[in-house]
């Protein structure tokens, strides 16, 4: 149905993974994704992503807990003035602790969400295409592109010596 | 979508929970207990023309309004039998010299009426009647129209909600809303 | 109710009205209550209105002083008892005992019902009918053959109409009636006797001197009317235009009263005769005296100060000290009779300090004889004696015991147990199942005297009504009561009385005592006064020649001991009867701060010889008997004596009493008075030894110093004279100061006033529904009290190198309160008025408050604290009743402030000064305590609060209390 | 790491899942009586709620005590997870990466423990919601001027981020075990719990930019959450509570506890599951590296109190430290000092650092040092405040011991299950120290 097909290349080193993706992008090929076991700088600058929008959930979520636990003590505090050991009803001393605590509270709270979202984690199981040894000692680069150009995939992730070459609808 | 919901069903059920338990509390029953005499405010108030004050003598001078003793029943109950008649008292259906009769009996055994109270405050909370009446505040502003009752039930939910509600609206200044809202007012 | 009184009883019913009364509730959970009742009456008593409270006047029975009280009434219940303004003898103020009456009234050991001895020796229930019956059978049957003299009617001392009624019906069955008082102070009349040529008790005026000696005459505690002098001592030692009364006194042992004064002088017991006759010497020989000393120089010359030194074991310098002060004092006073340091000589001893007054000019000043007091009628020691050998030798068939546990209060060593098991019949009319009571073949219940119509004159002047404060909690009647109905039943007697009443007896007897006129009128006024008061008339006394020619031999001691054995009367049991009261067992004892028990008061260098420390147990060994107690520590006590308090160690008188600490009756030999005939205390020396066994000593405090802190604060007379300069400091605070309106409740405690008896302690449990919570918990420091007595022990440079202080502690309502701010839920704030609030309702429990209380007067409900039926009686409405998991503390009495606020609403004004009182500053004898508006700048409170004595407890802290204490004035050369 | 290290990408993968093969019965033997235990604390529990408070040895004036001392001791716990996780992973320290996903757990599982101690020491705990600001028909609010309040706030706060800090810690190497295992019930758990974890350069971008944050949060949080503990006793105005010291000195006290107990919880399990090769000696060196830096603060605290106390010429501060010295308490006091400034003092020594018998002796001696160093700051302060005649001894009973046993019972019951069911060494980061797969074209210039 879809004129989109992903070839998957499955790598043991990352060196070759690095190649690789290089290889593709001066081959003209934009839409890559490569899975690592673990976060790799040379992967990561070879990929050369915008800088993950997650900072930006954290400073809204922060800003948000601090506007909250001041609205909070302050509002709550004026409702009812009770007073307690001559202190004024809206002293903000005490105030600090609480409004720092909501700032982090809301901050990872938000963080968190900003994760999920952005990284699109809220499936069970990951797609077909997945290998299991990705979790493990694998590196897997996979390119998506139109069926016309999957023999040229095909050969520059093999020339890299892929160790096995997958192919999917995406 | 499923996740989406998930997501979202359990921030709602707290919402729910709280908005749920703040109603609870300021909810009330619209259903009286049943009292040993079926004594109908409604004839007694209404019909009879009887104010609160003759019965619950005390309400100006005393905490406690005071439950009339089986002798003041009496005083007039000693002259009046009660008419032999079926009587639809909140939908049961009783016989008003029957009930009269049951007063007659107490007075008889000199045993008084172990009437069943509708509105009552926990021992924390110190109430009195005498300041809210002398106050200028009419029996019906908590209790609702109980004139209007045969079986009286609790109209208001008189918890600290309700007290502080009207404290609030009917402070005169800022010196007497302190005071109404201080806690050593009703709480020692 | 079965009695129908006029305008008495009925209004006093409470059966009816059980439910009324919310206020018992305890802080519960959330759950919803169970189905409520609302009994209303049946026929409304007239004048109780529900919600409100009913005053009425009585007299206090707990001891022969006779205060007048007034008892607070709350829908039928008797709920507080309060000093009556009125009477001349309290003026208002009561005592712990007095306060504690109510758990007489309602103690759940009392007997419910007429008791009759089976043959098998067990107590069986009867119907008050049937009991009258037997009880006239048995009449019936002593009187029987004529025999006269066989019957006995052995009461307390009831100077009224029911003497006159039991005088009466003794004199038609030929019996005899004995009063008998456990403490008598026969000593006291026969000195008078010798000296005067009165065969009475006068009363003292203390506060008219400036100067008074104390030979062992217990005034604070229990010496003839405790409350009275202590505010006439309170009067005298306080500050007044910059001058200070000064109090010496002289004993073996320093006793609460001892710790008030300003010198104590440690006296080899039995030589305070000799002291006396020394100090009047020095006077005489150094042309002090006022009088013309003549005829006494020929006595006075054989106690040159040398001598009296050697025989006293008072220095010189101490001798001719007190006796240049005493002499030169405008007024001074010198009294004696003390219980515990009455010996053989006590007589000839009490003569000696009447010499002293007379060397001084004192008689007629500050002695009163115009004024004398009823417990000089009682009868002797003798006749106790003497009705022993007859119950012995089978002469009694019927003994009638009203109001007196004599199996207790004699000494074991007298066999009165004995003598009284030969009786035939034995009848008691005790409300509680005593150790005599035990005995007894039928028990006719009497009414407590807050149940009952009596009257009860403590002195010429003064003669007390006692009115039914409610209707009698258990089956019980009053012995009026039945002595009237019993008549009937009795040929003799039948038809002998119209009255068919008590009541109508006493009202009949009233008309020749109240004035002439509308009897009705005077009668009701005498009910609302608590009873008639007549202005004292003056008689003159001098010196007669029989006391100048008399002899003063040594004491004499039984027993081959190293120690004297002390057995002092307690003020908080008296002779034991108060020791069923709980307020009373947990009421702390001034100087131990020991509750619940007994205990043995040791010098520290004999508990070193015995090798004995703080609760070590201690066997004492007298020939008549052995104790074993735990030891208290006192460096208030001579090392050569041992003392033990009288009142506890009995074996019956229900759960509170039984079996508690010792009785050290069980050691005293009987010796008497030679002179007077009178029950000597101390005339017996006894061995100690330690038993190995250890125990904690369960007390409320337990260090003995400040710990180089200042909390109780003094001030040298000298410096108090020249005039407190006032460091005015005015730190800077982080958060403005806060500002009242119209009220900032306060109260000023003069620390030179304040005795530390604890009546304010009792009133308080009594007026806010504190739990008592037995030894168990307070052996980990659970009381609950929410006012304590702190007392310290202070080393000073004089020879006796202590003095003692004591600091009543309650909440501080501080301005600046370390507790509030630290509750999470609000439960503590600081209300509008100064009051730092408590919400129980709203407590969870965190502690935090008492944590961070400087003060340290909050106390937490461990538990749920029961009041076993019917003790929750008692309980003050107006009071919440808190439960377990809730911090608690005093709030002033705002259920006070805030109904004498609403009084005040009802006329559109505030709060005067002075309107109402905190239950502390009520039942405070000494005036110690002054609560008030401190926004008022012309309150007694607000203006104590700028004395130049005043400051604030641990003010460093600035937690800005709202009680400022006035610092105690010390002599010490500062 | 280690230079002889024989580890491959494999092997980790290998040895980590196989530590949650089937339970054995060694393991069952722990667990069960550690539900015992809890079962018998559960009971204590029930048994004060149901009697009052009064069954524990509380007493005037010493109002809080084991209780709020388990509290502590359990937050200070915590405390050293978040440091090895966060701080350290914030400095970059490497010897993080073996420990710190144990040291995690034993974060989150010892707030949970931490967090039931507030609710089991109150008087009244049915009504503890009380103490949260929620809407009510009463309108009351609570007091956030209250140090407690600052509690609620702060641990609860701690709880929700370090539980989430773990989590999101776990979520490449759950996928790691959903990769792994074969079973369809497990393999179904993995999965929901890996949330679709596929390791693609798109996740690592976010995944390392949030953790950072993570770790940036929970850095200020933990230094926090220790010293809004601090606070309940130095904003009150105690002697021997009211001092400016405290914050510091408790979370040094907390890291040093806390170090204690990873050392103790580690050694087991790294002789148990052979993980010498992963939890090596470097780490532990550098463990009882910091011990020493933490032990000389807490020394210094110490120190620093006692002579401000002589120094401020006030009875009432020296009066307090003189007694917790010389007092009935003394002995615990002397215990403690012993315990946390002597006892670690051999870890100058390398060959000591390095010797993980004696190791796990010393951490032992901390935790029962700083157990101690919270009752003594609690309860002997307590025990003579200001006034002397309001002075008493405190000592727990057999209900409040019995619910201490069982807090530890509880942490461990959870500890147990997590080391059967989640990784306890972090796959992923464990790797990243690993050298680089790399097959040398084009020269090497990875590593």
């Amino acid at each position: 149905m879809k004129d989109n097909q992903g070839v998957l290349g499955i790598f043991s080193y990352v060196d070759v993974t690095v190649e690789t993706v290089k290889k593709l992008k001066r081959a003209g090929f934009q839409k890559l994704r490569v899975f690592s076991p673990v976060p790799n700088h040379e992967i990561e600058d070879v990929m050369d992503e915008p800088e993950s929008i997650v900072r930006f959930f954290t400073l809204f979520g922060a800003m948000l807990g601090a506007a909250c636990g001041v609205g909070f003590t302050v509002l709550t505090s004026s409702d009812w003035p009770i007073s307690v050991s001559a202190k004024p009803i809206v002293s903000l001393p005490p105030f600090i602790v609480i409004i720092f605590e909501l700032t982090i509270l809301m901050g990872a709270l938000s963080t968190l969400l900003g994760l999920l979202i952005n990284s699109r984690l809220r499936r069970n199981a990951p797609s077909s295409m997945y290998d299991p040894r990705f979790s493990e000692d694998k590196f897997g680069v996979m390119v998506t592109c139109d069926k016309e150009s999957i023999n040229e995939v095909e050969n520059i992730l093999s020339s890299q010596g892929a160790e096995e070459i997958k192919f999917d609808e995406v | 979508m499923r996740n989406r919901i998930k997501i979202l069903s359990l921030p709602t059920l707290v919402l729910f929970t709280l908005v749920g338990f703040y109603f609870y509390n300021a909810e009330s029953s619209d259903q009286g207990p049943t009292q040993p005499v079926r004594f109908s405010h409604k004839i007694h108030a209404t019909e009879d023309q009887i104010p609160c004050e003759y019965c619950h003598s005390f309400v100006d001078v005393s905490p406690i309004p005071g439950i009339p003793s089986v002798k003041k029943c009496m005083g007039c109950h000693s002259q009046i039998a009660g008419r032999d008649v079926d009587y639809d008292f909140d939908g049961t259906t009783i016989n008003i010299k029957n009930e009269i009769a049951k007063v007659r009996e107490y007075w008889a055994n000199k045993e008084p009426i172990p009437w069943v109270k509708v509105n009552s405050q926990p021992g924390y909370v110190h109430f009195t009647h005498k300041r809210h009446i002398k106050r200028g505040f009419e029996c019906a502003q908590c209790h609702g129209d109980v004139a209007q009752m045969d079986q009286v039930h609790e109209v208001n939910k008189m918890n600290m909600g309700f007290c502080i509600q009207c404290h609030t609206q009917n402070a005169k200044d800022e010196a007497e809303l302190t005071h109404l809202k201080d806690c050593l007012t009703c709480h020692y | 109710m079965s009695q129908d009184k006029k305008g008495g009883l009925k209004r006093r019913d409470f059966l009816k009205i059980i439910g009324v009364a919310g206020g018992t509730a305890a802080v519960t959970g959330a759950c919803s209550p169970p189905v409520e009742q609302i009994i209303p009456y049946v026929i409304p008593p007239e004048g109780i209105i529900p919600g409100l409270p009913n005053y009425y006047s009585s007299t206090c029975r707990e001891c022969p002083a006779g205060c007048g009280i007034v008892v607070k009434n709350r829908e039928g219940r008797a709920i507080k008892v309060e000093g009556n303004t009125k009477s001349p003898i309290n003026s208002g103020a009561t005592c712990a005992r007095g306060q504690a009456s109510l758990q007489g009234l309602y103690n759940p050991d009392r007997i419910k019902s007429p008791l009759l001895k089976n043959d098998d020796g067990r107590m069986k229930p009867l119907g008050w009918e049937s009991i009258e019956k037997s009880l006239s059978e048995k009449i019936v049957k002593a009187r029987s053959g004529d025999k006269s003299g066989n019957i006995v009617f052995l009461t307390n001392n009831i100077s009224g109409t029911l003497s006159t009624l039991i005088e009466d019906w003794m004199g038609v069955l030929g019996g005899a009636h004995i009063q008998y008082e456990t403490f008598a102070y026969e000593p006291l009349k026969e000195a008078n006797k010798i000296s005067f040529g009165i065969e009475k008790i006068p009363t003292y005026n203390i506060e008219k001197t400036d100067y008074l000696l104390s030979f062992g005459a217990d005034f604070l505690e229990t010496w003839l009317s405790p409350v009275e002098y202590t505010a006439d001592f309170s009067a005298m030692h306080s500050v007044k235009d910059k001058s200070v009364g000064k109090f010496v006194y002289i004993d073996p042992r320093a006793s609460l009263t001892g710790t008030n004064a300003d010198q104590w002088v440690s006296i080899k017991p039995g030589t305070e005769g000799v002291l006396a006759l020394g100090i009047a010497n020095v006077i005489v020989n150094e042309g002090l005296s006022s009088n013309s000393a003549g005829g006494l120089q020929g006595l006075l010359s054989n106690y040159s100060p040398d001598k009296v030194s050697s025989i006293t074991d008072v220095p010189k310098e101490v001798i001719t000290q007190i006796a240049k002060e005493f002499a030169g004092a405008d007024s001074s006073l010198a009294i004696g009779g003390g219980v515990a340091s009455s010996g053989t000589n006590a007589t000839q001893t009490l003569v000696a300090i009447n010499i002293l007054n007379y060397v001084a000019g004192n008689i007629g000043d500050t002695i009163d004889f115009g004024d004398t007091l009823s417990i000089s009628d009682v009868n002797s020691f003798q006749d106790m004696s003497s009705l022993i050998d007859s119950m012995n030798s089978g002469d009694i068939d019927l003994i009638l015991i009203h109001g007196v546990n004599p199996v207790f209060t004699l000494p074991k060593s007298m066999k009165f147990k004995e003598a009284l098991e030969k009786v035939d019949t034995i009848v008691s009319f005790s409300s509680f199942m005593d150790e005599t009571t035990e005995l007894s073949d039928l028990v006719l219940p009497d009414n407590t005297f807050l149940e009952s119509w009596g009257d009860y004159s403590p002195r010429t002047s003064v003669k007390g009504l006692t009115q039914p404060i409610m209707a009698p909690v258990f089956n019980t009647k009053s012995t009026g009561d039945v002595l009237l109905s019993i008549s009937g039943q009795v040929e003799e007697l039948n038809g002998r009385y119209v009255q068919t009443t008590y009541y109508d007896y006493l009202r009949d007897a009233w008309k020749d005592i109240l004035p002439s006129g509308d009897f009705d009128k005077e009668w009701n006024k005498a009910l609302e006064d608590g009873g008639f008061y007549e202005e004292p008339t003056k008689v003159a006394v001098s010196l007669s020649s029989a006391a100048m020619g008399i002899s003063f031999p040594d004491a004499e001691f039984k027993g081959e001991g190293e120690y004297y054995f002390m057995a002092y009367p307690s003020y908080r049991y008296y002779d034991g009867r108060g020791a069923n009261k709980p307020w009373l067992q947990e009421l702390p004892e001034a100087i131990t701060t020991g509750v619940w028990d007994s205990w043995v008061e040791v010098h520290p260098d004999t508990a070193k010889k015995l090798g004995i420390k703080l609760g070590d147990f201690v066997t004492i060994e007298s020939p008549n008997g052995t104790i074993d107690t735990q030891a208290y520590v006192y460096e208030g006590i001579r090392p050569d004596t041992l003392a033990v308090m009288i009142g506890q160690g009995h074996t019956a008188y229900g759960r509170y009493a039984k079996d508690r600490g010792v009785n050290p009756l069980d050691l005293l030999p009987v010796t008497t008075d030679q002179l007077s005939g009178g029950f000597a205390w101390l005339t017996t020396k006894v061995n100690a030894s330690r038993t190995g066994k250890h125990a904690q000593f369960v007390q409320t405090q337990y260090t003995t110093t400040q710990h180089d802190r200042v909390i109780a604060e003094t001030v040298a007379l000298s410096e108090l004279q020249k005039g407190i300069h006032h460091e005015e400091h005015h730190e800077a605070d982080f958060y403005p100061p806060r500002e009242y309106h119209t009220y900032r409740w306060g109260m000023a405690i003069d620390l030179q006033k304040c005795v530390g008896c604890g009546s304010c302690v009792t009133a308080c449990y009594a007026e806010n529904n504190i739990a008592f919570v037995g030894k168990d918990m307070v052996a980990k420091r659970r009381d609950m009290a929410w006012i304590r007595i702190e007392r310290y022990f202070e080393k000073t440079d004089d020879a006796k190198g202590f003095r003692t202080m004591y600091f009543p502690m309650l909440c501080q309502q501080c301005g600046n309160a370390p507790c509030e701010p630290v509750c999470p839920v609000f439960a503590t704030y600081h209300n509008p008025e100064g009051l730092n609030g408590m919400v129980y309702n709203r407590c969870v429990g965190t502690r935090y408050c008492a944590n961070n209380c400087t003060y340290k007067v909050r106390k937490f409900n461990w538990f749920t604290y029961k009041w076993p039926e019917p003790l929750d009686w008692q309980l003050n409405p107006d009071v919440t009743v808190r439960s377990k998991g809730v911090m608690e503390k005093c709030t002033f009495c705002v259920q006070r402030i805030n109904y004498a606020k609403d009084l005040a609403k009802d006329d559109s004004r505030d709060v005067g000064d002075g309107e109402f009182k905190v239950a502390c500053e009520q039942a405070c004898p000494a005036e110690a305590i002054v609560f008030g508006n401190l926004e008022d700048h012309e309150s007694n409170a607000s203006k104590l609060s700028h004395d130049d004595r005043g400051y604030r407890a641990l003010e460093f802290v600035n937690t800005q209390p709202a009680i400022t204490y006035l610092k105690k004035v010390v002599r010490d050369k500062a | 790491m280690s230079e002889q290290s024989t580890l491959t990408y494999a092997r980790v993968n290998e040895d980590v899942i196989r530590m949650l093969d089937k339970p054995t019965v060694k393991w069952l033997a722990l667990f069960i009586p550690t539900l015992g235990f809890v079962g018998f604390g559960l009971f204590c529990f029930i048994h004060q709620v149901y009697t009052g408070l009064g069954v524990a040895g509380y007493r005037h004036p010493v109002f809080w005590g084991v209780y709020i001392t388990d509290f502590v001791f359990w937050v200070g716990i915590a405390h050293s997870g978040t440091l090895i996780s966060a701080i350290l992973f914030l400095f970059r320290a490497n010897f993080r990466m073996s420990i710190y996903r144990i040291a995690e757990g034993m974060t989150v599982f010892a707030v949970l423990t931490a967090g039931l101690f507030p609710i089991i020491h109150l008087g009244r705990p049915w009504n503890f919601y009380w103490l949260f600001p929620y809407p009510n028909q009463r309108e009351l609010w609570v007091n956030f001027k209250s140090p407690l309040l600052w509690d609620v706030f702060a641990v609860s706060t701690y709880l929700t981020v370090s539980s989430l800090f773990f989590f999101v810690g776990l979520i490449p190497d759950i996928a790691a075990v959903r990769d792994r295992v074969t079973e369809a019930p497990r393999k179904f758990v993995y999965s929901v719990l890996s949330l679709g974890w596929k390791g693609s350069n798109w996740e690592w971008l976010h995944y390392t930019r949030a953790y950072l944050f993570f770790a940036a949060f929970a850095t200020p949080l933990v230094l926090s959450v220790h010293s809004v503990v601090s606070w309940d006793f130095a904003m009150s105005n105690l002697p021997g509570w009211h001092t400016t010291i405290f914050a510091p000195y408790f979370v040094a006290g907390a890291i040093f506890s806390g170090l204690g107990m990873v050392i103790t919880l580690t050694v087991p399990i790294r002789k148990i599951f052979h993980l010498e090769e992963y939890i090596t000696l470097d780490n532990y060196d550098g463990m009882a590296k910091l011990i020493i830096l933490t032990s000389l603060i807490v020394g210094y605290a110490y120190g620093v109190e006692f002579f401000l106390a002589w120094y401020s010429g006030s009875p009432y501060e020296w009066g307090q430290f003189y007694y917790r010295a010389t007092g009935e308490y003394a002995i615990f006091y002397w215990i403690m000092v012993v315990c946390n400034v002597v006892i670690p003092i051999p870890l100058w020594f390398k060959a000591v650092r390095r010797n993980i018998k004696v190791l796990f002796i010393i951490s032992i001696f901390i935790n029962i040092g700083m157990w101690f160093e919270r009752f003594n700051i609690i309860v002997i302060s307590l025990s003579q405040g200001f006034d002397p005649a309001a002075w008493g001894i405190y000592m727990p009973s057999w209900v409040e011991i019995g619910i201490t046993v069982g807090s530890f019972a509880w942490f461990f019951m959870f500890f147990l299950i997590f080391i059967k069911t989640l990784p306890a060494v972090s796959i992923a980061e464990m790797k990243e120290i690993l050298p680089v797969p790399n097959k040398g074209i084009k020269g090497d210039h990875a590593g």
